[in-house]
C-alpha cells in the first residue's frame, strides 16, 4: 500500500510537472508564432464590424429576393 | 395456460433483482436531474435512459445481440469520445487564449485537482472495502479534467468497470460547477482581488487560429503522442472551423455527426451502469473524490492566478483561475458572476474563456500522462 | 479474344437467371409506386433499389463484402428498426391520447388484425405448398400493427426469410390505407354514427407529455419486458422531444438521423427480395394476409368504437376507431375525410390522431407479446 | 397441424388479452398522473396562442434583426 | 527516475523514424495545399490530417485499436466510396447531358487518359526500381477518371498499398485541372475552334430526368454488372433527387452523410500515407503517371470534341470536349473560361456541363471494366 | 514483360471499346427515351419562371405568417 502511494506520490509530481511544461512550452510557442504570424502576415485589424454574423446576411440576400419575388407576383 | 404462467415468468414484475430495481431508480434521478434540474441534459438524458434500458431484466438490451451491447463498442474502440473531442474542437474559439497565452499556466494548475484525487483514491484504500488500484485511481483523478468526452476515453482504457460511476460524476459535477466553485473563489480571494479589471484583449487574426491547432498537435507529438488521439481529434475540428474552407465539414462535426454521437454515446455509457458495477463501496469514493477533484482544481487555479496577478505587469483577476478547470462555458461564466457581484462593471467572460479553453488542453495533456504512465 | 469472351461472360445479359429478372421486375414496381403513385416512398424507394440492386447476377451486391451485406447488419442486430422508432417516437405527439385517454382501448381492438392474421396463416399451411410454421405466422401478422419498423424488427428476429415480403406488404397497405379502409368503415356504421360531433379536447400541459413516456416505459418494464427495446427506444424519442433540454438531439434524431437510418434500411431490406426467398407461394400468402390483417384491424376498431360510443357519457364517432391500426397519421386522416363526408362541419383529424398514436403503442406491445411467447 | 391451430388461437387469446390488459391499465395511470399533474403541478391552461411555431418566432426575431442591419446598410 | 526515464521513451522525439517525419511534412503540405491554396480542401484536409495522425510514433493511431483502423474498414469493405457516390449523384443534374446526349461520346473519349497511363505504368517497369503489375497499373489509371470515390473503390480493391498516393494524386490534379488543362486545351486547337457558338439547350422535362437513372442503371446490369455497386448508388442518389417524392432522403444524402462520410474517407485514406507504401519509386511513377493521364484525357476529349465538330449538324466547341475528364464542376467551368478568352460572349458552361457528368459515367463504366478484366 | 504489355494493350482495346459501346448506346438510349416521355408525357415546357428555387418560396410563406404574426402581436 504504501508502495502504492509511492507510485502515487510520484505520478503527481510527474504529471504536473509535464503539464505545467507543456503548457508553458505552448506559451512560449504561441508568443512566437504570434509575433511571426504579426510580422509577416499582418491582417487589416479583423473583421472591421461584424456584428452580424453570415447567417444573418444570407438572410438579408434572402429576404431582399423573397421580399422582390413576393411584389412580383402579388402585384 | 402453460403460457399464461411463462409470460408471468417473462414479466419485469417476476425477474427483477433488486440491484435492478436500485439502478433504474439512479436512471430516473438521472433524468430528473436533466430534465428538470437542467444538469448537463443532453449527456445525462440519454446516460439515465440507458441506465433505464440496460436494467431491465430478461429484455437483454446491454446484454450481448442487445442494442446497447452494439453501441458499447464506439466506447470501446475510443471512436464515440474522440469524434465528440472532434466536435468540441470545431466549436471552440482560442481567439482570447491566444490573445493572452499567459492564460494557458492557469489551464495547467487546475489540472492539480486530477492528480490530488487521484491520490486521495489510493489514500481511500485504508477504508476497509475499498480496493483502488492505481489504473482505478487514475480513471477517477482524471473526472477532476472537467472534460466528459476525455474522462469517457481514459476510463474505458484504464478502468472500464468504474466508467459508468466515473461517466457520471463527471458530467454531474460540471453541471454543479455554478454551486461548487463560487465557495472556494471567494474564500481565496480578497474583495479587491475580485474587483480587478482587466486589459481589453487585443484581437487575433485569422492565421493565428489556423497555425494554432496545428502546433498544439505538433508539440504533442513531439512530447506526449499518448495524448495524440485526442489532442490530435480536437485539432482537427478546431483547423476545420479555423481555417474557413471546409465549412460544411466543420457545421456537420459540430451538429449533426456530435449529436448523433453524443446520443449513442450516453446510451452506452448508461449501460455500464449496473447493479454489479456500480452498486459498491467505490462509487461512494468516486462520487466523494470527483467532488474533492473539483475542488482541488478551482482553488489551484484561483491560487496560480494570485501568485499570476503579483508577478504581472498586467493585472490578472484571479476569479479567471478557476476556470481553468475546464467546464467550458460554465466555469467562465462562474467567474463572469462571481466578478459582477463585486463589481458591476467588471466583464470577465472573455478573459476567463482563456483559462477555461486552457484547461481542455490541460486535462487531455494530463490523460495522455495517465495513459502513458499507468500501466 | 479471351478478355471479350470472358467480358461476355461477366455481363448481365449471360448470367441472368429467370428469378433475377423477376426479383428486378419487382424491384421497378415497388420505385414506380413509390414515385409515381407516392406509396410510402421513403421507404419503398430504398427498398425497391435494394431489391434491383441484391439481383444484379456477378456483381455480388447483397454477398458476402457487398455493400447490401454490411448495410444488412443493421437490421439483424435491430439497430436499425430500433434507431428508426426512435426517431418516430421523437416526431410523435401524444397530446391529443392524453387528453382522452380511453381512445387507448381502440389502439388495442385494432391489434386484432394482427392475431387473427396470425391463426390466418396457421390455417392458409392447409392449402398444399404453404408451410407456416408459428413463427412465421407471428411475423406475417405483424403487419396487421401497420407500423414499418415494428415490423421489420419482429420479421428480423422471428423469421428473416420472409422479411423481404413482410416489409413490401407493410409498407405497401399502409400506403393503401386511404384505399382499405373507407370501405370497411362505411360499411360497418350508420350515417347518424358517422356525423357524430366530438367534444372539443382539453389542453395537455408539458409536464405529462414529459411523464408519459417515462410511465408507458414503466409499465413495459413491469409487464412486458420482451417489448422494452421497440417502446423504449420509442419513449426515448418522445421523452427527448417533450423534455424541451435537448432539442438538438431531438432534432437530429428525427431529422438527419432518421433519414440515414431509413437509407440504409431501406436498402437493407431490399437485399433479402432475392427469387430464393420471395418467389414461393409462401409470399402470396403474406400479401393476402397482410391485406386481411388491416381490413380485420380497420373493423375491430371500428366496431369497439362503437360499443365504447353505446357505453360513454360523451360521443364517440366510431370512424376515429379505424384511426386504431396506427398508420401515423395516414389513418387519421382517413377517418377525418370519411367523417367529412357525413359532415362537412365534422373535423375528427384530431380526435383520431388518439386512436392513431395508440396504436402505435398498441403493435409495439402485441409484438412484445408476439416474441415472448413465440419460440 | 390442429396443435399448430390450437397454438395460435391460444396465442390469440392471450396475446388481445394482454394488449387489452396493458393499454387498459395504461388509461388508468394517465387518468391517475393526470390529475395528479393537475393537482400538484398546474400550469397556466398551455400556451394561449400557439398561432405560430417556434421557427416562426425566431424568423420573426431574424427578420427584425435582418431587416434593421439592412436599413442599416442601404442608407 | 525510472519514470522520466519511460516517459522520455514514450516521446514523439525519442521514437521518430525519418519515414514517419517525411510522412508528416507530406501531411501538412496536404493541409498547406488544402487550406492556403484552395487545393481541393473537402478531402485534402482529411487526407492530410489522417497522413500526419496515421504517422505519430508511440500513439499506433493507425494500428489495431486505433482509431483510423477502425475508419479504414470503410472504405476496405468500399461503403465509404459508395456513399459518397450517392451523395454525388443526388447532386448532380443531367439536365444539359440528356438535353444533347452525343456529348456522352465526349465523357467517352476522355476515359482515354486512364488506359494510356495504365499502359505508361506498365512501360514504366523498364525503369529500374519500379515494379507494378497489372493491377497497380489499373488502380494508377483510375486516376485519369478524374473521379475521386471512383478511383478510391477501384485503389482500394486492386492495389491498397497505392491506395494514399493514388488518392492524393487524383484529388491534387483535379484541383490542378485549371492549370494542367488550358495549355492543352488552346495547342490543340484554332482561335476559330474556340469562338463557336453553341445552340441554346432545349429545356429537359422532370420525367426524363427521373428515368434517366434508371436506364443508366439498366444498361450497366446488362452489360457491366461488375460496374453496379458504383453506378447503381450514383444512380440511386440521382433518382433520390430527380423524383422529388424523397426530397428529405435526397438533401442528406448531399448534406450530412456526405460531410460525415467526407471527413471519416479523408482520414482513413491518410492512414494509408504511410512510410513503408509511400515512400517509393512507385510513388513518383503514380505522380507523373496521375499527370500524364489528366493530360492525355483532356487532349482525346478535345480531339474527339473536334472530330465530331466536323461531322455534327450542329456547330460544337472543341473546348468543351476537355470536360470530359470529369472533375465536375472544375473541368465545365475550365472550358467556359477557355472560351471566353476567345469570344467574350460565350458561355459554354451549360454546355460542358454535359461532358464533364457523362465523364463520372464514363470513368465508373471504366472502373467496372477494370475491377472485371484485371485479376 | 512483353507479355504484361501485351495484357495492357489488349485491355485499352477492350476497354476503350466497351467504353465507347457503353455510352454509345446510351445516347441512342437517351434518344428513345427521350422522344417517348416527350410524345407520351408531354410536359408544360418546364418550370416558366424557375427564377427563385423552394426554398425562397418557403421563405415567401414564412415570411409572410411571420409579418402577419409580427403585426398581430405588436399592433
Ligand atoms: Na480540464
Ligand atoms: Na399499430
Ligand atoms: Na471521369
Amino acid at each position: 500500500m504504501t508502495e502504492l502511494m509511492n507510485s502515487g506520490i510520484e505520478l503527481m509530481l510527474i504529471g504536473m510537472g509535464i503539464v505545467f511544461l507543456f503548457l508553458a512550452m505552448l506559451v512560449v510557442a504561441i508568443n512566437i508564432m504570434s509575433s511571426l504570424v504579426q510580422r509577416f502576415f499582418p491582417e487589416p485589424p479583423a473583421t472591421p464590424m461584424p456584428v452580424i454574423n453570415d447567417i444573418s446576411k444570407s438572410m438579408v440576400a434572402a429576404i431582399s429576393v423573397a421580399v422582390h419575388q413576393y411584389r412580383n407576383t402579388h402585384k | 395456460m402453460e403460457n399464461v404462467v411463462s409470460l408471468w415468468h417473462s414479466t419485469g414484475l417476476y425477474n427483477f433483482t433488486s440491484g435492478q430495481v436500485f439502478m433504474m431508480v439512479v436512471g430516473f434521478v438521472l433524468l430528473y436531474l436533466a430534465i428538470k434540474k437542467n444538469f448537463e441534459p443532453l449527456l445525462l438524458l440519454p446516460i439515465g435512459f440507458g441506465a433505464i434500458l440496460s436494467n431491465i431484466p430478461v429484455a437483454g438490451i446491454a446484454e450481448e445481440g442487445g442494442l446497447l451491447y452494439y453501441l458499447y463498442f464506439g466506447i470501446k474502440t475510443g471512436i464515440f469520445p474522440l469524434l465528440i473531442f472532434m466536435g468540441v474542437g470545431a466549436m471552440t474559439d482560442f481567439g482570447p487564449m491566444l490573445a493572452n497565452p499567459k492564460t494557458l499556466i492557469l489551464g495547467a494548475a487546475a489540472q492539480f485537482g486530477i492528480f490530488a484525487s487521484l491520490l486521495g483514491a489510493l489514500a481511500l484504500n485504508a477504508v476497509p472495502g475499498l480496493d483502488f488500484s492505481l489504473k482505478d485511481a487514475a480513471a477517477i483523478g482524471i473526472i477532476g479534467g472537467a472534460d466528459g468526452p476525455t474522462a469517457i476515453y481514459v476510463a474505458s482504457k484504464l478502468s472500464p468497470d468504474l466508467l459508468g460511476a466515473i461517466a457520471v460524476a463527471a458530467y454531474s459535477y460540471m453541471a454543479l460547477v455554478p454551486l461548487i466553485q463560487p465557495p472556494i473563489m471567494r474564500a481565496l480571494t480578497t474583495e479587491d482581488e475580485r474587483k480587478i479589471e482587466m486589459k481589453q484583449m487585443r484581437s487575433v487574426s485569422k492565421a493565428e487560429k489556423i497555425v494554432f491547432p496545428l502546433m498544439l498537435l505538433l508539440l504533442t507529438i513531439l512530447l506526449l503522442p499518448s495524448a495524440a488521439p485526442l489532442i490530435g481529434m480536437f485539432a482537427l475540428g478546431n483547423l476545420m472551423n479555423a481555417c474557413g474552407v471546409v465549412e460544411r465539414l466543420s457545421q456537420t462535426a459540430q451538429n449533426e455527426l456530435i449529436n448523433i454521437v453524443t446520443i449513442f454515446l450516453g446510451l452506452a455509457v448508461g449501460s455500464k451502469l449496473n447493479a454489479h458495477a456500480f452498486l459498491q463501496m467505490e462509487t461512494l469514493g468516486v462520487l466523494a473524490l470527483g467532488a474533492v477533484a473539483f475542488a482541488i482544481g478551482t482553488a489551484a487555479g484561483v491560487i496560480m492566478a494570485k501568485i499570476m496577478n503579483r508577478f504581472s505587469s498586467t493585472p490578472i483577476n484571479p476569479l479567471i483561475g478557476a476556470a481553468g478547470v475546464s467546464a467550458v462555458p460554465m466555469a467562465a461564466r462562474v467567474a463572469n458572476k462571481v466578478g459582477l457581484e463585486s463589481n458591476p462593471h467588471n466583464f470577465l467572460l472573455m478573459h476567463a474563456m482563456g483559462p477555461n479553453v486552457a484547461g481542455v488542453i490541460g486535462s487531455a495533456v494530463a490523460a495522455g500522462i495517465l495513459l502513458s504512465l499507468v500501466k
